[in-house]
């Protein structure tokens, strides 16, 4: 089983959910984060004085699946969240050991 | 207030309209309806006349910018707030150097003419009834303040910061001092005999029209009818709409200019048509949508005090009720069933709530008057009517004329996609909301 | 203000309470106590009043609303916003309808009559004092709409919408107007010669006293005890404990009704008591805890607004002291002693600041008054306890009566588990007070 | 107001002071000024001035508390509303206790005296001009109040709770009290003949001075110039502002103590003069850093209202908008060019807006006045520049020495580096502002 | 060393703290999430209109055990956040290559 | 590849951000958590009761890089958040599967 992180810009998030819900993946755990990179952040000012404000908003977009729909999962987000410019984000793939579901307590891919 | 000395009709009206600032000027004086001017300022009135004048700023500081700012997303409520600030730097200046004299002076049939400009002629000395002219002055210069800010609710989360700024001076010049003077600067819509006691005409269905017209201009927000578009902090709509109510009786009840019996029956007929407006509402919307919600209360607190606003010293108790219980029916429905059936992107509901409560309010001043006027209850309701629809067209004409005319000179009147997605507090103002960094 | 004619005894009153609302029906125009009738408006009166009404609504809205939002759970903010706004709404109406003359129409020594049912009989020009009876019953209003709001934060985070909604109306008719009757139209307690200038008795003792019997017959909180149930935005609840003291002037300054010495003692003496009761708190507080804390400061300047209510007219500057000193120690012995030591779950301590700050006041207004009446200083001090003891009883036993006839008829009065764990802004009214997407 | 008898010079004044208080307890009866009293109290001065009061009191609780409270991180938000709370709760008891004496008793040169210690002397029926005595006396007091709280934004985020409680009871004794009496108690600046309408040399300039002297006393926040210190919340500053805006009519025109024509005037200026800086302000931001902001805007406000504060009833309609003009240049500029040049830490910019606007609107109640005194134009303008002159030395000596002095005997006045870290709140208060736990 | 990584509702989160303190865990670092799942939304109203909230409000446990506590740590948090209800969430488990403590630079089993 | 998550104080954010940058790394996401840990929570007043908060406030950086700069990116951490008081935090490192950049569809080490 795989943990895909994906950092993403947040108006793209509904489209990365249908996205994924389209291949039948219907569990994910989101996260408001901030994210720094060649993505200028931008100016702010206060009282005249410039701030420069480098962490800019992303969302975090974690989905398990099983190692076989791990790649067709990571193309799903690649083709929602991609809009060609830079601050898309990056997906970031993990090995699993175990998946365990709280409620019944089953483990592995039944968990998912 | 003032009886029709000569009568003009709505349709005759249209086609004199582009003279109308040169023919005001023309005027002979023996046209000019005169303030009555008593010697003697009354300290009782002047003291309730100061404090509505404050009360009515309040309602566009903080009161009106918390309303619509809690109900934008985050990353807009900056633009929000920001569009009610100038409204009270900008209009707060061009009232005194111009519009003053514009809507009040003496004028014409549609404008007031040039002599007040910068007050010019307006000393601590000068009186309107029983309160120095300052006073009026500054209490009329409020109502100016709020009412182009009502209008940006509609086109909210995407119009550009500059072609606003322009766009609610020229307004107020062309739309609003006209119609001030038209319906109580002793103007053709005051000879009619309409009742507008504190505004539904020249604010609420001025802004909520030309408002619809500016939304529908405009074009809808990016997302529209795809994203959820959920208010960012209910906590501050609800302390606006309380402001504004709190406010509200300055408003209506300071309309009198004068604190006595009939400022008293203002402000009666302003809470009970406001409090029965919130009560309805929220009784309708608990059976028909299942729940009944705090942003219903608020919205229709508000188009409760809009309904109440031209009807609120024609009214007596019983009829207030009734004008709430149609604001509450009447908005409940513009809202939920109109808007989307006709998929106009009004952000915030200005023309559901002030254009639609509006003129059900000046509709209602006549249907439920409690004394009679020389018009007959049917006469008065039929100038009520006319009213009505001269206000609408005048105001969705102009506007539309302004907002053509702005593109053709500014160009896009809108932020592009980017700065829309981005959101208006950083691409327009540098500025973000909240922070929370330690 | 109405020396007594005929005294009633309190423990001889219980016995006859039932029969109330028929007696007082029956009661013979003889014994009704004249409202003094000047035939002229004051303006400056009338403009101090016209203020003080939009004061006091300012209290609840967004005064109160604001200053419990504040102290509950984020998932819980908008339901106490919705009680306040609901109390604006429903008792708005009601007010009008039927309170009114319920509580200060010509009646006998428990209610008044229904003859100004819907303001029968009242006029633009009807005056009241010296200002327009439309006036008076408005601000009398105000207070009616915040007395059962203030009770909402005993058993907030719990309670569903639809019996709040009934009970408070209820809780008006059968509590708050008998009272309201009792001690300013004329009836039993204003014939004993108590003290209560704007309201400890009628306001904040019933309420507190009344909240505190909600508060147990529903049960505590899920969770209280274990869970930490921390404030989830204090700034909100400073806003509103800075606009309850702003507004409080109208409440208590206003209650004179009239712009007068006695109205600036009024102003004086609340201003004097609060800030005295903020300032021994927030050092017993320091002493006690080992810091000053800003709810501290906000809960004593309401412990001290409440405290003054009942006494402000009757104390000097000097007595305002002690009656502030007074309230910032025993509320906060209320708050953190008592409570913990009881166990029940006032959830955001109304007993401890109205139902304890009331009575004292109601004590202190003849402890330390300034001028004594004709009853002297012990009598005085003997029938306002009286008058403590009968209000506290008359509130608590109508209360529980309520309640238990609504559970008979209604069924559950709380939400169940599953929503107090969601929140009631969710479960009881289908939204989100905050959202932070993009 | 009181033509000067004799003349003192400033600079022959500083020797004397130490002085002061006992040379003011041993002035003969023949040196004092007398307050003008008419034995009857007009309602509607009365009900404006009951009013007023309460204005002011909203602008320091929430006005002040939120426009600061939005400007610091959100760590230190409680710190700050805890701040206004006590001055309201500290001052507002010290007024009454010798407070008001000491500014408004009758005294001599520098000061009052104590003959209306525990406002002994003072009834309900005392009258002051046309208003109850206890009137003026909570007008005055809520001054009072404000006053001190303004500083605090310039040593916010790092000065000690009890240090700053003490600060603030010895800066109303020591500076405030003193420069009332001689501005507005017949004292030494009043018989110069110097124009402070409303406070622009006692309430700002002492402010603002003292704020930067105790800025600069205790040293640069940690971090300062490193980290960003971005507002925390710049809804809540909004907020702030536009009650800061509201209440100051109660400031100003409250400043007539009556409900007049010269009332009306210090309306209108107030109004016009704010709009004219807003509008200013806005435009050379978007000139100067292309983008306007809605904190410009709200700093402009502020910045407005306290240039025409001293103004705003010696200058015309003309001449507001020529102070609101220059004070959007004037304040803009030391606060973004001349701050950041001499590099001091101001967290809110105290000085910038208070020092820098109180100063300019000082001089410009004599650059523009509407009718010239018999000082002449140029010697009422030199007469200004010697009241600022004054005032600034006096200020920020006083202040220094009382920091020095409460240095050597309470120790640090600051907070130590960790608790600047975690946050005020926390370490000072034992509170956390937002909680969003389910 | 595990990196365990639940998924809770909101309101289990003492519990689950105390179970873990009860097997001598006693750090833990919590991330407030949103969770898409088997779940079902809640509707909310918006003048007169009903939206689908599908982001329902979460709890990320994250805690670093010793490889050989992994199975008590994830019986422990599953036995505090099971109410048997639809959305109890998942745990997460991820082979964990080392741990640093900042403080001190102690690695591995040291640092936790 | 490696996930580098290094819970820290958030006051040392800037510090750790230029750290990394100094070694050429600029790239990292950000999330504000809570910590539980060694670290005394503070105690907050509420109307005269007392409650202990343990649940502190820290920042969580992600920071993914060549598995070669691993040890180079946990030391540059370790030196900037370090105060040597209790609640620096701690670093956890991870082995990455895959890294795809979003916006170009790069993969692996040209995607970090
Ligand atoms: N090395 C990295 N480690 C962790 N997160 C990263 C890293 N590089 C980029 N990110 C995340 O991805 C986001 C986008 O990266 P950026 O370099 O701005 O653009 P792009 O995705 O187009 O390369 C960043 O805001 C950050 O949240
Ligand atoms: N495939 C997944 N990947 C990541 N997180 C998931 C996944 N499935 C579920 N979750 C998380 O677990 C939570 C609970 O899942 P849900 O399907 O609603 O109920 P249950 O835990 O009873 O199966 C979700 O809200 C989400 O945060
Ligand atoms: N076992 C753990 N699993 C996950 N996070 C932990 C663990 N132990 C500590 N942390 C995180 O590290 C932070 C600091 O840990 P703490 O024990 O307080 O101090 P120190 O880092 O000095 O050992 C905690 O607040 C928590 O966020």
């Amino acid at each position: 089983m795989q943990l895909i992180e994906a950092i993403i810009k947040p108006s793209k998030l509904e489209d990365v959910k249908e996205a994924l819900s389209a291949l039948g993946l219907e569990g994910m755990t989101v996260t408001e984060v901030k994210g720094f990179g060649r993505q200028k952040g931008h100016t702010e000012l206060y009282r005249g004085a410039e701030y420069v404000v480098d962490l800019i908003p992303k969302v975090k977009v974690e989905v398990v699946v099983k190692a076989e729909q791990g790649s067709q999962a990571v193309d799903a987000i690649v083709g929602a969240a991609n809009s060609g410019k830079i601050g898309d984000g990056k997906i970031f793939v993990l090995n699993l050991d175990e998946v365990i579901r709280i409620r019944t307590g089953e483990r592995g891919s039944d968990a998912i | 207030m003032h009886v029709a000395l000569h009568r003009t009709t709505w349709w005759s009206v249209f086609a004199g309209l582009l003279l109308a600032p040169l023919s005001a000027l023309a005027q002979g004086a023996e046209e000019l309806v005169e303030v009555a001017v008593v010697d003697t300022i009354n300290s009782g009135d002047t003291a309730w006349m100061l404090t509505s004048s404050a009360l009515v700023l309040m309602m566009t500081l903080p009161g009106l910018a918390l309303f619509y700012g809690g109900l934008v997303r985050s990353k807009n409520v900056l633009s929000v707030l920001m569009q009610c600030m100038i409204s009270a730097g900008l209009i707060g200046v061009l009232w005194v150097v111009v519009g003053y004299s514009w809507a009040f002076g003496e004028g014409g049939n549609f404008v007031g003419s040039f002599e007040h400009v910068l007050l010019a002629g307006i000393t601590p000395d000068s009186v309107s009834g029983t309160i120095p002219t300052y006073v009026f002055v500054m209490f009329q210069g409020m109502f100016a303040i709020i009412t182009p800010a009502l209008m940006l609710g509609a086109f909210a989360e995407r119009m550009r910061f500059g072609p606003y700024v322009l766009f609610i001076a020229v307004w107020v010049l062309v739309v609003y001092c006209p119609l001030a003077h038209m319906v109580w600067g002793g103007g053709m819509i005051s000879q009619w005999g309409a009742i507008d006691f504190a505004g539904g005409l020249v604010v609420h269905m001025s802004s909520g029209f030309s408002a619809l017209a500016a939304a529908i201009y405009l074009g809808k927000r990016k997302g529209f009818g795809h994203e959820k578009m959920m208010p960012h902090n209910l906590p501050l709509t609800v302390i606006g709409a309380a402001l504004l109510w709190v406010g509200w009786f300055g408003f209506n009840a300071g309309s009198e200019l004068a604190a006595d019996g009939v400022a008293g029956l203002a402000f009666l007929t302003t809470q009970t048509a406001t409090a029965t407006a919130v009560l309805v509402w929220v009784l309708i919307e608990w059976a028909h949508r299942g729940k009944p919600t705090v942003l219903g209360a608020a919205t229709a607190a508000v188009a409760g005090l809009v309904a109440i606003t031209p009807a609120c010293a024609s009214v007596g108790p019983g009829g207030s009720i009734l004008v709430g219980a149609g604001a509450g029916i009447i908005c409940y429905l513009a809202v939920t069933i109109l808007k989307p059936a006709l998929g106009y992107d009004d952000s915030l509901d200005v023309f559901g709530v002030h254009g639609v409560g509006g003129a059900w309010g000046a509709l209602a001043s006549g249907l439920f008057i409690a004394e009679v006027t020389d018009l007959g209850w049917g006469g008065q309701v039929w100038i009520q009517l006319q009213s009505i629809i001269f206000t609408a067209i005048f105001a969705v004409v102009l506007t539309l004329i302004i907002l053509v005319v702005m593109r053709l000179v500014l160009g896009d009147l809108r932020v592009d996609e980017d700065a829309e997605s981005t959101g208006l507090d950083l691409t327009e103002h540098s500025e973000t909301a909240y922070s929370h960094e330690a």
